[in-house]
């Protein structure tokens, strides 16, 4: 009975990080991108420097119309937000932000984590092929364009880190995470960021959603509720993202009186990883199709491959 | 009936019935996601048979790579939204013909051959990372080479393949 | 859980994916039936590895290269099917007969 | 010197830097916004320069303005003179809702019955209600600021200097 509990316990948590979290990687998105543009960003929702209007945009979004084109496939339609979504939320189950504060443990958890994050790209491509609009159509094939590119320098700049560690236990990854490691693993740490955020759809590789010539790429058809859970995906995407790269990379929860406030740095970390989501947004352009094609392939790929040269080297003689 | 035996028939009855709906559905997006389904039914069977480590592996090669690389190439030969009557050819009585017998002639012969043989799966079997990775790099790394090899020439022909028009239309 | 039960299912993917393979006529469709069978034999790798309680795991670890065969196999089939969709404009696997013998006695003519 | 990602970091930097920076940002409704002269905010109409010419409303690209006028006779002031006949504006009305702000109407009025005003909150609920009648276009009359001053050394303006040569040919003193 206490184990039930527990566990129910422990997916209330999950659930309400996965609400709550996001909003808080939009809000800071609302307020920082609008101090780098000399903007002030929202004011008036809430009070406070408007802290309440993702909330109040939220509360519109569920107000409108439930609209969908006469001539798409309603079903695949309808079910694609929810695709996109659920996968973020059954990932951010198996992150650890402290010894023993996660969901569900997980032996091979960063495989786990991996291999649902690549399902939620499934959910836009049903947007973008069942809205029956061509701008739809053309943000899903470069979707998953995008997709197919940066999988593998994503898949291998993690393989890279389990490799150092010696486990595909995300817990394990951070017992075995030593500062120097920062030096060692940062080609990897980098790839799997970019790779992420090519993933994310994030800017600057959101060329899928090039709203100068594809409207909204695959989310041009949706309206109210659905938008919004597309959106929400988004976000829950930085959030596992950046809790990821904090956990594998930057070491979780080592830091000054980890005993302590360990989750608190894992938290810190993951909030830094994320603001770098925006700021990087806000700095740099968006990449074109080619361009992004020739980073994924001529420069993240060989990056990561001499990266897992150099765990190998390093596991070899730290072991011998 | 223990839960496992609930559960694989639960998944066994989705995978089945996907299955069949990805080789009859008129709409050839809807093939491609009923195949996500079937996929990821496989991959909980395979959960249940203790083979964690093939499971995520499924989820991670066939949903997420290669289901994607099926709707790309659908998306980029022009699949039309909607349901399209030609998507079989007219041979379905000879093609459910040579099913059946396919499925006649393997169904007989494993009821037949494991009749009355209880699969155990309480015991030691557990295809964790570390075990599955110790037998492939200790007991099977010839196969394993021999496999990275035909990787390799794989990617060589697809980029061959795919560049080919390219320079004969330019020429 | 009897033994036969995961085999069965196997068989009957199988049969649909011989089935699926038989009967579309788009060349994308066909590989899914294609898919399916190879699905089909994985199952029944992890089933008798669960059985064996094989100490090397073969079932598994040959499940495992199946799974990256398939990979291999789908990338080369779509860029087949691709090219064959630029050079004709369409991927009816009923109409390419450019590598069948003719019908006609062509050679006769000559 | 030039190395991948330069770009990057370049702009990294100088978005960060703006963001510790104070942001100048005016708060629109706590703060109002203090517009030049001539801003396009609402066309005002002093009626009793009008004469019911009809250049604005014939010039106007987007046939917004609506203008009804009548003959009014004035009688004649001296014994066995004429009456006169003067237009006597019935209705003057721009729909908003077509207005394009080109601002041909303030510039054809011969007249300067046309003004432009700075205001600009004046959305309605309704696109209906977006035409207004000479009554409101009067109202914002008072809100028309007084014109930029010209710049050092320009001319003076042409009223002035035609008022200035017609008072020295009547010898009056010049202010």
């Amino acid at each position: 009975m206490a184990e039930l509990v527990e566990v129910l316990l422990r997916v209330a948590v999950v659930l309400l990080a996965f609400l709550v979290v996001p909003l808080l990687v939009g809000q800071v998105e609302h307020k920082a991108m609008a101090h780098m543009q000399s903007r002030v960003g929202p004011m008036y929702a809430g009070g406070f420097h408007g802290w309440a209007q993702l909330v109040a945009d939220g509360v519109k979004f569920v107000q409108k119309e439930d609209v969908v084109p006469a001539a798409a496939d309603r079903t695949v339609f309808k079910m694609a937000p929810a695709v996109a979504l659920l996968p973020y939320l059954v990932a951010m189950v198996a992150i650890p932000i402290g010894p023993g504060l996660v969901g569900q443990d997980l032996d091979i958890g960063l495989f786990f984590v991996v291999a649902v994050m690549g399902v939620g790209v499934v959910g836009t491509l049903m947007g973008g092929w069942s809205s029956a609009n061509k701008f739809s159509l053309l943000g899903g094939i470069r979707v998953a364009a995008q997709l197919m590119a940066y999988e593998l320098p994503f898949v291998l700049a993690a393989a890279s880190v389990a490799m150092a560690a010696g486990t595909l236990s995300l817990t394990g990854i951070v017992e075995a995470w030593n500062p120097w490691w920062l030096l060692w693993q940062a080609p990897a740490a980098l790839v799997f960021f970019v790779a992420g955020l090519a993933e994310l759809q994030r800017p600057p590789f959101d060329i899928p959603v090039a709203d100068a010539e594809l409207v909204f790429g695959p989310y041009t058809e949706y309206g109210g509720l659905r938008f919004a859970l597309f959106i929400l995906a988004e976000y829950a995407g930085i959030v596992v993202l950046s809790a990821l790269t904090a956990v594998l990379f930057l070491g979780g929860w080592h830091g000054p009186w980890e005993d302590q406030v360990g989750w608190l740095w894992t938290l810190a970390k993951t909030g830094l990883v994320a603001f770098v989501v925006v700021w990087v947004r806000v700095a740099y352009p968006r990449l074109r199709e080619d361009q992004l094609q020739r980073l994924a392939w001529q420069g993240l790929v060989p990056l990561v491959l001499f990266q897992l040269a150099v765990t190998a080297i390093g596991v070899v003689v730290m072991s011998s | 009936m223990t839960v496992v035996e609930v559960l694989f028939l639960l998944l066994g009855l989705v995978a089945a019935g996907s299955a069949l709906l990805v080789v009859t559905t008129r709409t050839m997006v809807h093939a491609a996601l009923w195949l996500v389904v079937t996929l990821g039914a496989v991959a909980g069977i395979f959960l249940l048979l203790a083979a964690e480590f093939v499971a995520w592996v499924q989820i991670l090669i066939y949903v997420g790579a290669v289901v994607v690389l099926l709707l790309f190439a659908l998306m980029l030969t022009k699949a039309p939204t909607g349901p399209q009557p030609d998507l079989d050819a007219r041979r379905a009585l000879p093609a459910v013909a040579v099913a059946g017998l396919v499925l006649a002639v393997l169904g007989t012969t494993v009821v037949a051959g494991f009749h009355g043989v209880e699969l155990d799966l309480d015991g030691a079997v557990v295809g964790s990372a570390q075990t599955t990775g110790a037998t492939i790099f200790q007991q099977w790394v010839l196969p394993f080479e021999v496999l990275s090899v035909l990787l390799l020439a794989a990617l060589v022909g697809a980029i061959v393949l795919s560049r080919g028009t390219g320079r004969r239309g330019g020429e | 859980m009897p033994l036969w039960w995961p085999l069965l299912l196997s068989s009957l993917l199988f049969a649909i994916g011989v089935y699926g393979v038989l009967v579309r006529r788009n060349a994308v469709l066909v590989l899914m039936g294609v898919e399916l069978m190879l699905n089909a034999v994985n199952l029944n790798l992890v089933a008798f590895d669960a059985y064996f309680r094989d100490v090397l795991h073969g079932g598994q670890t040959f499940a495992l290269f199946v799974i990256v065969i398939a990979a291999a196999e789908i990338g080369l089939g779509l860029a087949i099917v691709l090219l064959v969709f630029r050079t004709h404009g369409q991927i009816d696997v009923d109409t390419m007969r450019e590598l069948a013998d003719r019908e006609e006695p062509a050679v006769a003519e000559r | 010197m030039s190395f991948p990602g330069k770009g990057l970091l370049k702009g990294l930097a100088v978005t960060m830097r703006t963001m510790t920076k104070r942001s100048v940002t005016a708060h629109y409704p706590d703060a109002l916004p203090e517009l030049p002269p001539r801003s396009r905010g609402v066309i005002a109409l002093i009626e009793e320069n009008c004469t019911v010419c009809m250049l604005c409303a014939r010039e106007c690209p987007a046939w917004c303005i609506y203008i009804d006028s009548h003959k009014d006779t004035i009688p004649a002031t001296t014994e066995g003179g004429r009456d006169k006949s003067r237009n006597v504006l019935d209705r003057f009305a721009i729909d908003f809702s077509i207005c394009m702000y080109c601002s041909i109407c303030v510039e054809v009025c011969p007249f300067d019955a046309l003004h432009w005003s700075p205001e600009f909150e004046y959305a309605e609920l309704d696109i209906r209600e977006l035409t207004h009648e000479k009554e409101r276009l009067r109202e914002w009359m008072w809100t028309v600021p007084a014109p930029a001053a010209l710049d050092e050394g320009a001319e003076p303006a042409k009223e002035i200097t035609t008022a200035q040569k017609a008072a020295e040919r009547q010898g009056r003193p010049t202010p």
